[in-house]
């Protein structure tokens, strides 16, 4: 296989920067050792900051993510809730970091607007009653599956090219240039090579992984956030703690849930990550503090991401006053030098696009190219392949349709049989596999309160049927399946979840007896 | 000591529509010597659950509260009507912003409602208060080898610990009241379903059917009868009967008041039966 | 003559009125019984079955009865003596001052040889049969400020008629008075009827009149000589045989000596004769009104009483039906004997909608039968329509013997047929073409519900089993409950858990529910099931009385 | 006019419907002890319906036993604290035969080997050991040892239930299969197990699904189904089935909540009552029980106190955290009526494994009561707390009843055993003796 980019990651800023690249006429491949958004860009809160978070560990940063905030809303609407954001101060809060907090705004340009504490309890009543201080900004709701699924959709429709299972596992390297690309595929342990003119590493955590294989040495600091995402939406916006960032202090809503976060530990890999029961805890006296509420919702889910921080020489000060703003880097530079591999990472969601945009400004470079940048000015298309994981939308599109031989196969998000259809034709199409995971990831499906009790088999019979899986495979998906929703499960069982988690376990293991799979029976 | 004189509540259906569950009930309970006391009440609520649950749980109210006045349980014959009273008093106990608003209504007229009313329907009066063994003492014609299948009526019965009647999921009070005029109560799967009517005019079809699952099962169970103890139930077997008059001698329903009346030796036009409706 | 012209139109609006109104119990059509039924055809139905019903060996008994209940009003007489009394007292007054007073012409010389209307017994029952009707309608009028639980449902029309009869019978009453008193009217009868006698003799007369007779006259001195003897002579000479003491009109006299100071003026004024055009004319307008007012119930009620002989209205033939659903809609007097007796009334107390009352719902239906005009008023109507439990008991207290419980069911069908179907089946699709009302919401209101359906907590405990769904009895007799019932109870959880609330309106599971309990019944986690799906009912009911714009400002 | 609680008195209080609580009621009735039971039903609709003994033992090794008996036997040796340990082999034997004696005269016939489990098939097409299993599921042993050609039948609308996937699943064990889709009688669209099940208890549906099943047959020497054949007359519908098709019928369980689990709910609801076990279902036990003298003095209801019960002795089967027997919030664990001390591990990091299908299986399955030879609950000291509460079932401490297989088993033997030694306490007091 041959290509002028290929870039490694699929997360957003490998997808946008697919996009953008299509965009100037460039060709490219993407590959993702798993999945779409499998790394921090499907581990994060889904929340397009209004900068006001960053105003005091870095304010061109802030100011940064505030000019990307309004694009993003002109631009690709589709994948943003505007709801709005609240900073609020719970009594008891840092009070010089409250009264500097309008001033620290207005020098990054961006606007806050004072609220009295009653003002702001009127707007979202599930605020504490101790509430001190509250400023409205413009913090909005991002889905970045979406994000990156139609990002991906765009460059695919231009010619670029997805590989999925498909992990860099060394780089042939001749005359200071990268010529091939070794890829394993993760499922079926095939390999291949690609030719390309520039390699970007946009693999975010596993960035230092990747430039190892072509012997170049990044620091890369894993940060590891956990979040919990709770049974029902709670409050219409944004709810951030006025205090210098720290864990537990952010509620995003975004469509019929809310996700509460987050935590920030240092972690040696960004491979065996999990949401830890003391973060869980943690996060929710934090969190209850602002919204008393928050100390006996339902928890529905736990996951966490890694954020890829370029490392300074402060190894041990707090994660979170390292940069983030991004960092670009260019390896004809480094030692040794490849002047056809650059990596970029660290950064936030809220600026994945002007990163595509600068990594892509510097592709086009190496490449000798002088096509401008798109992505600031067109707005981001819409494709079906991305709104399946909007909550809500199933069911109203599923009552709306009223086919009465279209049956829900996942109760809990509504996911009927019509819509694995579509995923099964869309994964197909991108040449991959329809898995369980996939289409869990494409979809509300498991996502639910049930966690994939019921629907897990459901959808593995429905795929049996339709011929998509053979003999004990999907036994194997199954359990896979369950193991992927049990990672988020794990923190947060007590109360209803233990219980649900208990019947989970009766029919999986207590009648299915999925632990044995691959063991000598009897 | 259970009280001998109760505050009658036939609801709104019994004298239009089945006038003979009023004259069969009046006749059974003054052969076992239970006073009834007549005053003018209201709508049970039920009909208007539907639509406005305060104004339903008004209606309620104020029956139960005119039944204090009067110093006297209420005693109904309609199982709709028992639950709906007895769903009231659990909602206002459980909501004082209801109960304020309905005793505030309920003050022009000089009443209140309160926790402690009694409530009773026809069965738990004639198994509980009067007692099995002082029917079967007075049992002068048992209707021996009769197969009776009991029909448990919903709103009576569910929710459980709203209304309680009896077991939700396993009552016995209804079979025990069928043995105890002699009779054998057949074991039938769909006993404790729905007969249908309450959507009767939404959903005539629908109806029928959920009736007609029931019949057959009971046939099938080898039921000579149904027995019913509500109005809406009874009225319901009635419709088909009207419907469908062929039916009628496989598996007619009859009012457990007028099995009982027979039992204990009543002639047949004080239980509001035709001669030929004898079973 | 004016007054006698009056008289006429009066009386031939009266008539016209009258044949109008019966030619409407032909016309009008409640319960579309009478569908494709011309009313000349219903009229000879109605005529061929006359003889029948006359003939019917129970009429007659039957009439002795209602003859009892129309005479004497047994009926109301049972349920309440006072109220008893004050109609009778209406009723019979009126009747009866009509009957000897309004046409003394004509009845008068049947009963007396030599009829006059200032003589006794005239004089007295005059005033008797005037105070039976004062009392009755001051009595009402006390009554309808105090005595009932819905005191705001007395419609103007009602207070209109009350105020006519008073008019009448006070300006009646001021009249004598007034005649009493007038030196004008003795000087005119002295002129007629003495000519130019013997001044003394006219002048024993005057002092007799003045003092035994209350006339205004001045007494003078001189005059005072006189034993009187004279003037009680000349009196009976020329007076007497038209005359009897007024002292009997027990409620003229009094007040003719109250008003003795301003008899000069009021006799310089000659207000007896204003008086009189007045309670001409009010007498007159309400001989014109009577079949356009409740007064028309004077004809209607018998008739009904009498019709009701034939048993009740769905027993009798189809032909006769819209024809007796009528003449029970003119039988009603709106006394609202029916609303104390209502049993759904107290649901007027949180949906303040007066067609849940009996008495007001028949004006709706009265407005159904004349105009048809799917409004907001016929809205309002079905509301209060399917409320009703039909249980009859307003049929039974009826003091004018209506067929309440058979109206009811008619106008249903009616409605049903203008687009105003019951509550259970006003969904978006046909609530559109209907307009809405806003009763169900006025302002002051109790929360209609206990909230389940807004509160997360009500569904948290879900763990997606579908024992709902599966012990459904609806679900379980429908043969496809996706086609039969859109969603199925467990759908319809998952759609509140997910805040989609919206969605659930207007699913035909919504309302075929037949509340059994058995889903919360069986829930393992206690999720309310049946309790947010009735909650969801009476959610979809208050908007179907909302407009669209107040559903969008809600959801908004 | 004040309306008290009713009180009535009972000798034995079962509290929980479960397998367990359902069991006690059952031995103790049948020992004619006076019994009042009180719980929500519903777990019993959970129950697979299959009466698992032992599967497996050692979990991490994921052993699998033919003879239960030899399992336990080994069990029993490696985990002295397991019940079944404090049971005993013979006490278990007695449980097992006594159930499941009770089950074939209540028209809900179980077969099993004396000596050996069993195998049936799961709705996942995997094999799932067991020891009794209802008389429906009991062809398919024979079947898989001689792997005749077989017909597997499913319906379209009845989700999680594929015949295909089961075939696929099976196919290097059982080459021999075919499936076929037909629709279910009389219904189309979504399908629920209950609904299918009721059905089928109409001669008609039965006449047409036969009908349907018939041309389809071929060669095939059985024919397997999804389990909706009947629930009160399941053995009506299934031997009419196997007359009108002339093959052996089996039957495949479904996704729980299934219709096996729910044709045991309704034969305990159907015969506790007659057996004169005074069932008060839909209610709860509230917390915290008071004592008078010997007796336990309890208000049973829903959300409010319906009734008080005085209880001589108490066997609490209330099941575990689904149960709500246990119940856990973010930091410990704790028995819900009484309060009981519950072995548990030490804090909530230690409860579960990051794997949910970790060889080992999740430390909190061992949490639960400890109790002594009597089956009374003990605390940390191991001193009994109430000289007349028993425990049994899922809720006891020590025991992995999904990873091991043994729910059944354990839940009947463990109501034996509590109800055996009830009846010795209940036996030296005073009232039993004179009454």
């Amino acid at each position: 296989m041959e290509t002028q980019v290929l870039i490694i990651g699929g997360g957003v800023t490998g997808t946008g920067l697919v996009r953008d690249l299509a965009l100037r006429g460039v060709d490219c491949i993407l590959v993702e050792k798993q999945d779409l958004n499998a790394g921090a860009s499907g581990g994060n809160h889904g929340l397009l900051h209004s900068g006001a978070r960053y105003i005091a560990s870095d304010p061109a940063a802030a100011a940064e993510c505030h000019r990307e905030n309004l694009l993003l809303k002109k631009l690709a609407p589709h994948c943003i809730e505007d709801t709005g954001g609240l900073f609020v101060a719970v009594a008891g809060d840092d009070e010089a970091y409250i009264a500097d907090f309008p001033q620290m705004c207005s020098a990054c340009g961006i606007p806050a607007r004072p609220l009295t504490p009653t003002e702001a309890r009127e707007r979202e009543p599930a605020l504490s009653d101790r509430i001190i201080a509250a400023y409205a900004v413009d913090d909005a709701a991002i889905d970045p599956f979406k994000l990156s699924l139609d990002n991906m959709a765009a460059g695919l429709q231009r010619g670029s090219q997805l590989l999925r299972f498909s992990q860099v596992t060394g780089f042939e390297t001749h005359a200071g240039r990268i010529r091939s690309v070794q890829l394993r595929n993760t499922l079926t342990g095939r390999e291949t090579h690609v030719r390309a003119d520039v390699v970007v590493n946009a693999s975010g955590a596993w960035a230092g992984q990747v430039a190892a294989l072509a012997g170049i040495d990044i620091r890369i600091r894993y940060s590891k956030g956990s979040l919990l995402v709770t049974h029902h939406r709670i409050g219409q916006r944004v709810i951030n703690r006025l205090r210098k960032a720290t864990d537990g202090d952010i509620l995003v809503p975004g469509g019929t849930v809310s996700i509460l976060g987050t935590t920030s530990e240092r972690c040696v890999s960004p491979d065996v990550i999990y949401p830890e029961i003391h973060e869980v805890d943690h996060i929710i006296d934090e969190g209850s503090a602002m919204l008393p509420v928050l100390a006996n919702t339902r928890y529905i889910r736990a996951y966490c991401g890694v954020r890829p921080l370029i490392s300074s020489d402060d190894e041990e000060g707090d994660d979170r006053s390292v940069s983030r703003g991004f960092a670009l880097i260019d390896h004809a530079e480094s030692t040794p030098g490849l002047d056809n591999f650059i990596t970029i990472s660290g950064g936030k969601l809220t600026t994945f696009r002007l990163m595509a945009e600068k990594t892509a400004d510097q592709v086009c470079r190496r490449l000798g190219l002088c096509q401008p940048c798109r992505t600031h000015m067109d707005p981001l298309p819409q494709t079906g392949d991305a709104r399946w994981t909007e909550p809500g939308l199933t069911p109203s599109l599923w009552i709306r349709q009223n086919d009465p031989r279209d049956m829900l196969l996942c109760e809990c998000e509504m996911v009927p049989q019509s819509v694995v259809d579509q995923l099964v034709a869309s994964i197909r199409k991108q040449g991959g596999d329809p898995s369980l995971n996939a289409i869990g990831l494409r979809s509300r499906i498991g996502k639910g309160p049930c966690q994939g009790t019921f629907c897990s088999q459901r959808l593995a019979a429905y795929l049996y049927d339709r011929g998509e899986l053979e003999q004990d495979q999907g036994l194997r998906e199954l359990r896979s399946f369950m193991e992927k929703r049990w990672r988020g499960q794990q923190p947060l069982l007590w109360d209803i979840s233990l219980a649900q988690a208990e019947l989970l376990e009766a029919m999986h293991s207590g009648v299915f007896g999925l632990e044995q799979l691959d063991k000598t029976q009897g | 000591m259970a009280p001998n004189t109760y505050l009658y509540f036939p609801g709104c259906k019994i004298t239009p529509f089945l006038p003979q569950y009023d004259t069969a009930t009046r006749a059974v309970l003054s052969a076992l010597d239970v006073r009834l006391d007549h005053t003018e009440l209201n709508c049970c609520g039920y009909p208007m659950r539907h639509q406005n649950l305060a104004a339903s749980v008004l209606a309620a109210a104020r029956n139960l509260a005119i039944a204090d006045r009067e110093g006297m349980p209420l005693l109904t014959p309609c199982q709709c009507c028992y639950g709906q009273l007895k769903q009231a008093a659990y909602w206002l106990g459980e909501n004082a912003a209801l109960r304020d608003f309905v005793n505030g209504q309920l003050k022009a007229e000089g009443l209140l409602w309160h926790r402690d009313i009694p409530v009773r329907h026809l069965l738990s009066v004639l198994a509980e208060d009067i007692g099995l063994a002082a029917i079967r003492a007075r049992v002068s014609r048992p209707l021996k080898g009769l197969q009776v299948a009991a029909h448990y009526g919903c709103h009576a019965l569910r929710p459980g610990h709203v209304v309680q009647l009896d077991n939700p999921l396993a009552p016995t009070i209804f079979e025990n009241l069928i043995t105890a005029i002699g009779a054998t109560a057949v074991e039938w799967p769909l006993r404790l379903e729905c007969c249908g009517n309450p959507i009767w005019e939404k959903n005539p079809t629908l109806s029928l059917k959920l009736m007609a699952r029931k019949r057959e099962d009971a046939h099938a169970a080898g039921a000579q009868v149904l027995a019913t103890a509500c109005t809406y139930c009874q009225l319901q077997f009635d419709t088909v009967r009207d419907a469908h008059p062929t039916e009628t001698e496989s598996l007619p329903a009859r009012l457990y008041s007028q099995l009982l009346g027979l039992a204990l030796g009543l002639p047949h036009d004080s239980l509001g039966l035709a001669g030929s409706e004898a079973v | 003559m004016l007054t006698s012209n009056v008289a006429t139109i009066a009386l031939g609006i009266c008539l016209a009125g009258t044949a109008w109104r019966i030619s409407r119990w032909f016309r009008s059509d409640i319960g579309s019984e009478s569908d494709g039924l011309s009313t000349g055809r219903r009229l000879a139905a109605y005529g061929r079955a006359l003889p029948r019903i006359l003939a019917h060996p129970r009429f007659w008994p039957r009439t002795r009865i209602f003859l009892w209940e129309i005479v004497l009003q047994g009926h109301l007489l049972q349920q309440n003596r006072l109220r008893w009394a004050m109609h009778m007292a209406m009723c019979y007054g009126v009747l009866l001052l009509v009957l000897l007073h309004a046409l003394d012409d004509w009845t008068a010389p049947v009963f007396f040889a030599d009829y006059y209307p200032t003589l006794n017994p005239f004089r007295w029952l005059r005033n008797f049969f005037a105070f039976l009707v004062l009392a009755g309608v001051l009595g009402t009028a006390i009554r309808h400020r105090t005595h009932t639980r819905f005191k705001r449902i007395r419609s103007n029309a009602d207070r209109l008629i009350l105020l006519l009869l008073a008019v009448i019978i006070v300006s009646g009453i001021l009249l004598e008075s007034s005649q009493i008193l007038s030196v004008s009217v003795f000087e005119e009868m002295v002129e007629d009827y003495m000519g130019d006698d013997d001044p003394d003799e006219v002048a024993a007369l005057r002092h007799y009149w003045a003092t035994e007779m209350g006339a205004a006259l001045p007494v003078r001195a001189d005059e005072r000589m006189d034993d009187g003897a004279a003037g009680q002579m000349a009196h009976e000479a020329y007076c007497a045989s038209c005359h009897s003491r007024p002292q009997t009109a027990f409620l003229s006299y009094p007040i003719s000596r109250l008003l003795k100071p301003v008899a000069g003026m009021m006799d310089a004024l000659r207000i007896d004769n204003w008086l009189w055009t007045l309670h001409y004319l009010a007498s007159c307008l309400a001989l014109a009104c009577l079949p356009f007012s409740k007064f028309f119930h004077l004809l209607a009620t018998p008739v009904n009483l009498l019709a009701r002989a034939a048993g009740p209205v769905s027993d009798g033939p189809r032909t006769l039906r819209a024809a007796r659903r009528a003449l029970g809609l003119d039988a009603c007097t709106h006394c609202g004997v029916c609303t104390e007796h209502c049993s759904v009334a107290p649901f007027f107390q949180v949906i303040p909608n007066p067609s849940i009352l009996p008495s007001e719902k028949l004006l709706g239906v009265k407005r159904l039968a004349a105009t048809r005009a799917p409004d907001v008023e016929m809205a309002l109507l079905a509301e209060g329509s399917f409320t009703c439990t039909l249980c009859g008991r307003c049929t039974r207290w009826c003091p004018s013997g209506i067929d309440l419980q058979d109206l009811w069911q008619a106008s249903r069908r009616d409605l049903i047929q203008q687009g105003f179907p019951p509550f259970y089946e006003q969904d978006a699709a046909t609530a559109s073409s209907v307009p809405r009302a806003s009763a169900s919401t006025l302002p002051g209101h109790p929360p209609l519900s206990l909230g389940l359906t807004d509160r997360p907590e009500t569904f948290w405990a879900c763990v997606q089993c579908t024992t709902c769904t599966s012990v459904c009895p609806v679900v379980a007799a429908s043969d496809d409950p996706r086609r039969d019932l859109d969603l199925t109870p467990q759908q319809i959880m998952n759609l509140m858990r997910l805040q989609l609330k919206e969605k659930a309106f207007g699913c035909r599971m919504l309302w075929d529910c037949v509340t059994c309990y058995q889903c919360q019944e069986h829930c393992p986690q206690n999720v309310k099931v049946a309790d947010v799906l009735y909650e969801l009912r009476n959610e979809a009911c208050r908007r179907a009385m909302l407009s669209p714009q107040a559903i969008a400002a809600e959801s908004s | 006019m004040k309306t008290v609680c009713p009180e009535i008195e009972c000798d034995l209080l079962v509290i929980g419907t479960g397998m367990a609580g359902m069991a006690a009621a059952l031995f103790a009735a049948q020992r004619g002890i006076d019994t009042v039971q009180v719980g929500m039903t519903g777990e019993l609709n959970f129950a697979s319906g299959l009466l698992d003994l032992l599967g497996m033992h050692p979990v991490a090794k994921a052993q699998i036993w033919s003879d239960p008996w030899e399992g336990i036997a080994q069990l029993i040796h490696d985990q002295p604290d397991h019940p079944y340990a404090r049971i005993g082999v013979d006490t278990i034997r007695a449980a097992m035969e006594t159930f499941i004696g009770f089950l074939n005269t209540a028209a809900l016939p179980y077969r099993c080997h004396a000596h050996q489990n069993a195998q049936v098939i799961t709705p996942v097409g995997t094999l799932k050991t067991t020891y009794a299993r209802p008389e429906s599921m009991a062809w398919i042993d024979r079947a898989l040892a001689n792997r005749p050609p077989c017909l597997l039948v499913d319906f379209p609308g009845l989700r999680g239930f594929s015949a295909h996937q089961i075939k696929a699943v099976l196919h290097e064990r059982w080459p021999d299969l075919r499936t076929a889709r037909l629709p279910f009688p009389g219904l189309t669209g979504e399908l629920q197990t209950e609904r299918m099940a009721r059905r089928l208890e109409t001669p008609v549906a039965r006449a047409q699904l036969a009908d349907a099943i018939r041309p389809q047959l071929g060669d095939a020497r059985g024919v397997g189904l999804p389990a909706v054949l009947g629930i009160a007359r399941t053995q009506l519908v299934f031997t009419e089935l196997q007359q009108a098709l002339d093959v052996p019928v089996f039957e495949i369980p479904t996704m729980l909540p299934a219709v096996t689990g729910l044709r045991l709910r309704e034969c305990f609801e159907r015969q506790l009552p007659q057996m004169g076990v005074r069932a008060r279902y839909q209610q709860k036990i509230l917390p915290t029980p008071s004592l008078a003298g010997d007796c336990f003095i309890l208000k049973a209801g829903g959300e409010l106190p319906e009734v008080q019960v005085r209880a001589r002795a108490i066997v609490l089967a209330s099941g575990r955290f689904f149960g709500q027997g246990l119940h856990a919030d973010r930091h410990a664990i704790r028995e819900t009526i009484f309060n009981l001390p519950v072995h548990q591990p030490a804090d909530r990091s230690q409860w579960h494994r990051k794997e949910l299908f970790h060889d080992e299986g999740h430390p909190i399955h061992q949490a639960g009561l400890c109790i002594d030879t009597q089956f009374r609950p003990v605390d940390a000291q191991g001193r009994c707390v109430y000289p007349n509460l028993f425990a049994a079932g899922s809720i006891l401490a020590h025991q992995d009843w999904i990873r091991q297989k043994c729910g059944s088993g354990l839940a009947i033997a463990s109501a034996y055993a509590a109800v055996q030694a009830c009846q010795a306490v209940l036996g030296q007091t005073p009232q039993a003796a004179t009454a």
